[in-house]
């Protein structure tokens, strides 16, 4: 449904990727990794059409990213889930509403049981009614993740979902999206969180991808 | 809370209330309007004054013949027909004795008798719009009839109605200029709003919103701020020009207030303010809106 | 890039340079300016006309009398001792036949002999700056000389000096509506930029910066960029009003131009503003750091 | 230097600690370990005096809290060095400045030397002169415990430095807390990485304590 090929791409001067190319297929799982600043986040970028390769082409759900009105743009992203880095939210509107603010975009009318039940899922029932800045680190990024699942979206794109999530809790939103995926979705993660992708390997055929001098590989058996 | 009370007006309510930015355009917009008022008002009443005047005016000028006796009648008569083959005179009307008596009688008292004195005969003439080449026609009555002597008495006034018809200018260039630097600063602050909202327009972006929909939420939230303190401004500066004290006696500038016709270029400020907001936020937004996909 | 360099200006640095409210500031600064120079350049020509006008109509009038040949001194006396004796009347002149000539003249040609005419005495009156009471006047004069005829003719332009100094009157609560207008322009602008850069106050705040270093730089900001605008918009006023074409002859309104000291006046605008900003932003920058701790 | 004695503490309603008391001595290495939303966060802000208890005293380098003015507890926070959960910067300042900002605020002069010196240890030497915006998720870490420790703080507190890190710069960042700390610096570290924690205490004698139920506990052996 999103597909890289031979991508380039740097920010001003420097090159952080030469000529590489992925594939998300329909239902299929992958993870992202490397060190820190190796580009995972500006991949991610590229994927859900925030950036522009500088080579290559990009096309998602069939369609050449470069040939997308603004219009396409926005359609285009309400087919994919995200959950930001530094997830952003309007900070002047509880966590309910920005949760459910991609059906408002959509003029969809959000169903409150649909709702509900994905706020329990993520813990978050009791802070239904905070202020984005009034949540705690971890909040933030479960309330992130229930703002990309709520559309039903075709591809879930995450990066760094648990980086200030405890273990039991990473636990419980892994199983989250594993779910989707169960249901067709594809799902894209950025981590450098060793144990969560020895974790879904246990459960899912999971590839793990790695960015490494500028390349992309298959991760090593050493997961 | 339910979903269909949540999507009532929800375009809205994605930009934050930000209150400053808020109250800062409704107050620039209640001020420039406030300010639009008293220019407005100057230019109109000076208008009006400038009118008066020159209709008053009724631009008079006299020609005062002094000869013997014998000539006076034909002198008069010469008179009359240089006026007459004048351009820019509109009528010509010779005093009678009568007339005369009594424009006279401030200076000698009633009961004077001009029979036994050797007083000059008058012709008054009106002139026409355009007015007339006073040195012309003075030239050409000398060599006419060498005792008329043109008074061009009423001409004294003529600096008061240019004087009127500059404040006039001065009042509509006021207003002109209020305007545009209300539209400047509704432009700004509409930027500095979206400036300060581009993380609110990325977030929006980034979920899937289009342009148009960020647009309008923007645009609505300005334009209706603009109204509001463009009208707020506008009641509080016509009650300031309709509460301004009249003069004791009927004097010049009796009259800030508007007459008639006149109160619908008052009426016109707020929907002028709101459509110079509307277009100002739109380009604003569009510009914001370039730097992020 | 060494320390030193860094060190230069930081206090400053630390605020973004935040280009929207930034422009907002100066451009609201210049407009007010601008038209603040405007209203100053108004209400001191209007000051200026009243004053000419009051002193050239010299508050005159005149007392005729008309009686028989023989009453004629003794009420003219009466009157000249009435008008002595009344408040308000600065001097009287009884006009001597040589001076009531010239005043016909234009009326009844020159070569005329009042020695045989019952031309009623004139009394030149010069009021002073209080004036007199007309209506009591009237009654005195009636009863002591029965021939007296009070004109009291120069009364009609009184109203045009009234109005000048209306029109003073309006030009300086414009300027002080301007000066108002711009300093809750520019409060409203500094809590707009306090408002925008409350993430950076905080993370001063947290890395324990004192209170005063925030006001400071951000006062600094505020004040030089008032004054750079108010600067601008005074300089372009005045080209604005030295540029007004002058009217064709010598009338009222020749000068919008300042003239002499007046110059004090516009000078004041600029520093005026920035003193309007400092005091504005400080008090803003005190308001939003309450909230920070 | 900082000892909170019974401390309450509750955003609006509820409570989120009762009684809690803590020592944070000189030289002294402390981990705060809790489940997301349990108040870690919290505590910390509490310490560096962001926030007021409301019950119980806290006292900072021998001075109640309470009765300092704004500009006492200015200068306490010049002697406190603070990693924030959400690594607040200057965005229009580049990241060396950004880092240098508590020396510039303190009118301090700062050594070139150790400016680089610092860079190079957290890895950014090469993103110096980058906006903080341009920075990844594990440079803004980076960076933000290095502006918390250029002025060589009494006190070191870091709110989940780690979550954006991959596992190799952790341990370095870990390698600069434990030299600090062997300086005599004191070191509080909000986590929920039990990596980290126990490769800390494999190094150095860190104490362990858990937020659970409103109240402060040792950790077990369980670490
Ligand atoms: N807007 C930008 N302008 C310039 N450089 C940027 C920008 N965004 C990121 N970079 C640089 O590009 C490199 C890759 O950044 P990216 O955010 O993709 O890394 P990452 O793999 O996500 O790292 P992390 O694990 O720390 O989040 C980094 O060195 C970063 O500093
Ligand atoms: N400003 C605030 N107003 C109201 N509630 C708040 C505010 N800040 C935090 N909270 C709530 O207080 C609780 C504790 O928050 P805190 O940030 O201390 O948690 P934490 O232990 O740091 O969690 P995490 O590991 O997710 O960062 C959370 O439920 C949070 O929603
Ligand atoms: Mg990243
Ligand atoms: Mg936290």
């Amino acid at each position: 449904m999103i597909e890289l090929t031979d991508i380039s791409y740097g920010y001003d001067g420097g090159e952080l990727f030469s000529r590489i190319s992925m594939e998300i297929g329909p239902g299929s799982f992958h993870f992202l990794t490397g060190p820190s600043g190796a580009g995972k986040t500006t991949l991610l970028r590229l994927c859900y059409m925030d950036l522009m390769p500088s080579g290559g082409r990009i096309s998602v759900f069939g369609r050449e990213v470069g040939a997308m009105s603004r219009d396409d743009i926005a359609a285009a992203r309400r087919r994919i889930g995200v959950v930001h880095q530094d997830c952003r939210f309007l900070d002047h509107l509880p966590v309910i509403e920005n949760i459910a603010l991609p059906l408002e975009v959509a003029a969809r009318r959000p169903e409150p049981e649909n709702l509900e039940a994905l706020l329990a899922w993520v813990g978050l029932s009791a802070r239904a009614q905070a202020l984005p800045p009034e949540l705690s680190g971890g909040e933030r990024q479960r309330a992130a993740l229930a703002r990309a699942v709520i559309m039903s979206p075709e591809v879930i794109i995450a990066d760094e979902p648990t980086g200030n999530i405890d273990w039991e809790m990473s636990e419980r939103l892994l199983e989250l999206l594993i779910e989707l995926n169960r249901m067709g979705r594809a799902v894209l993660i950025a981590t450098h969180d060793l144990n969560l992708i020895r974790a879904a390997k246990a459960r899912v055929s999971a590839r793990v991808l790695r960015i490494r001098d500028r390349r992309l590989q298959a991760a090593g058996a050493e997961l | 809370m339910t979903g269909g009370r949540r999507l009532k007006g929800a375009a809205d309510r994605v930009v934050p209330p930000s209150g400053f930015t808020a109250r800062l355009t409704q107050f620039t917009a209640a001020a420039m309007a406030f300010l639009a008022v008293f220019a407005l008002a100057l230019s109109l009443a000076a208008g009006r004054l400038a009118e008066r005047w020159s209709s008053e005016l009724a631009r008079t000028a006299t020609v005062r013949i002094s000869a013997p006796a014998g000539q006076m009648e034909a002198q008069t008569e010469a008179v009359v027909r240089v006026l007459e083959a004048t351009p820019g005179v509109a009528r010509v009307r010779v005093l009678s004795a009568a007339d005369e008596q009594a424009l006279l009688e401030p200076w000698l008292g009633p009961g004077l008798s001009l029979e036994s004195l050797p007083v000059p005969q008058l012709v008054e003439i009106i002139e026409s719009a355009e007015g007339f080449d006073a040195t012309g026609l003075r030239l050409r009555l000398q060599a006419e009839a060498p005792g008329a002597v043109l008074d061009d008495h009423s001409r004294w006034r003529q600096p008061l109605v240019a004087a009127a018809a500059r404040l006039r200018m001065l009042g509509l260039v006021s207003a002109l200029l209020i305007a545009a630097a209300t539209g400047a600063m509704i432009t700004l602050a509409a930027d500095s709003a979206l400036a300060a909202n581009r993380e609110v327009i990325r977030v929006l972006r980034l979920i899937g919103a289009r342009d148009s929909y960020i647009i309008r939420a923007f645009v609505h939230r300005f334009t209706l701020r603009t109204l509001g303190g463009a009208l707020l401004g506008t009641l509080l500066g016509m009650s300031a020009v309709l509460l301004l004290p009249g003069p004791g006696g009927g004097g010049f500038l009796t009259g800030l207030q508007p007459q008639g016709a006149e109160w619908f270029w008052y009426l016109l400020i707020p929907p002028v303010s709101a459509l110079v907001a509307f277009l100002a936020t739109r380009l604003a937004a569009l510009r914001a809106l370039r730097g992020i996909t």
